[in-house]
């Protein structure tokens, strides 16, 4: 299946570009696309830990089971205000 | 409770929002909040911040602390304003105004509202040095 | 610490107060609340609120908050207004505005503004019945 | 000695008036002017306990020792906001 991913902020500029489409296996979780794209733009794995993940509009945590065609985005902690 | 919600480079025009207030007979307070750009980040001297947003993962997340503002306390009006793109030093970036018909929910639901969005609303800021 | 204190028959101009804000460069967090008249007293429907005060005893207590706020957060700026007389149902008794580098001093110092006044200046209000 | 005192709020509706002169003898607390206050205006003895006092522009307490010409305020709970 194929998951869109966004980077926003400075993930962009670590990452080199905005967006990206990672092909995974069917049932493949959100943490195995996160390890995915850490080893794809080594740069984004130093914050590996602070890494904030959303699917659509959601917050979702490491274990949620993507589905072919999921809009991920990946950032920093966010700092409106 | 009602809700405006606004997201856009435009200045914050205060004057402007609080002339299109409405009260309600029921309402005694209103606690506005104005957050504005500080001339330094860290260390460092700025002139302005530069704030960008996932505009519609952000218009979501508001919708989720307003629902939750809604069930905790009895708020009659929020309305919510964020500026992105280039703020310059002394100018705000965030205004907020809640309206209930006591201060004690008011200053409360007005401090959960910002607290919530400084954990959860995807806007980030990158600093334009001096 | 600046201070303005204004206590005075004049309806209260949030637009006016709004643009004589001056802001350090330092500061991030400006607090405003208003104290606004409800429609209603207990039970009963009410038109306005005549408020009076001992108003020299007054800004001497306010005078002794100011202290109280300066002394526990670094508040760049506190101005207060209270109004005097009949005030409307839906117009602002009291305007209240703290400014700091950050908001959680200026949310405490306002907050505890209001909470001393409420015990400490002497003012008091007469219900206007409909 | 001679104290004024002044009423405010409903205690002047009370009293009847909003100022009266109280004479005193020297040393008198501002307990003992309550008191006295309260004989000679019966409805402000209802609100006896709920009675702010203040000497010029300060509260004080009932243990506070009047001195002649003293201005002093009796009022109920305040109510500014």
């Amino acid at each position: 299946m194929l998951i869109n991913v966004t980077f926003w902020s400075y993930f962009r500029d670590h990452a080199g570009c905005s967006e990206t489409v990672v092909e995974l296996e069917t049932g493949a979780t959100l943490a195995k696309l996160h390890e995915i794209v850490c080893e794809q733009f080594p740069k984004l794995a130093d914050a590996r830990n602070s890494t904030l993940k959303a699917v659509g509009l959601e917050y979702e945590s490491d274990d949620f089971v993507l589905s072919d065609g999921d809009e991920v985005s990946f950032f920093p902690p966010v700092q409106g205000g | 409770m009602k809700t405006e919600l606004t997201i856009s480079t435009d200045a914050i025009d205060e004057t402007a929002l609080a002339k299109r207030r409405v009260m309600d007979d029921g309402m005694g307070a209103v606690v506005c909040f104005l957050g504005v750009v500080r001339g330094s980040e860290g260390d460092a001297s700025i002139t302005a911040l530069d704030y960008e947003a996932h505009e519609e993962m952000a218009r979501h997340q508001f919708g989720l602390i307003f629902d939750a503002v809604e069930k905790r306390w009895p708020v009659e009006s929020v309305r919510l304003v964020h500026r992105l793109g280039v703020v310059p030093v002394n100018e705000p970036s965030l205004w907020v105004e809640v309206t209930a018909p006591h201060r004690a929910e008011a200053f409360d639901a007005c401090q959960f509202l910002i607290d919530e969005m400084k954990q959860k609303v995807p806007i980030w800021k990158k600093p334009l040095p001096a």
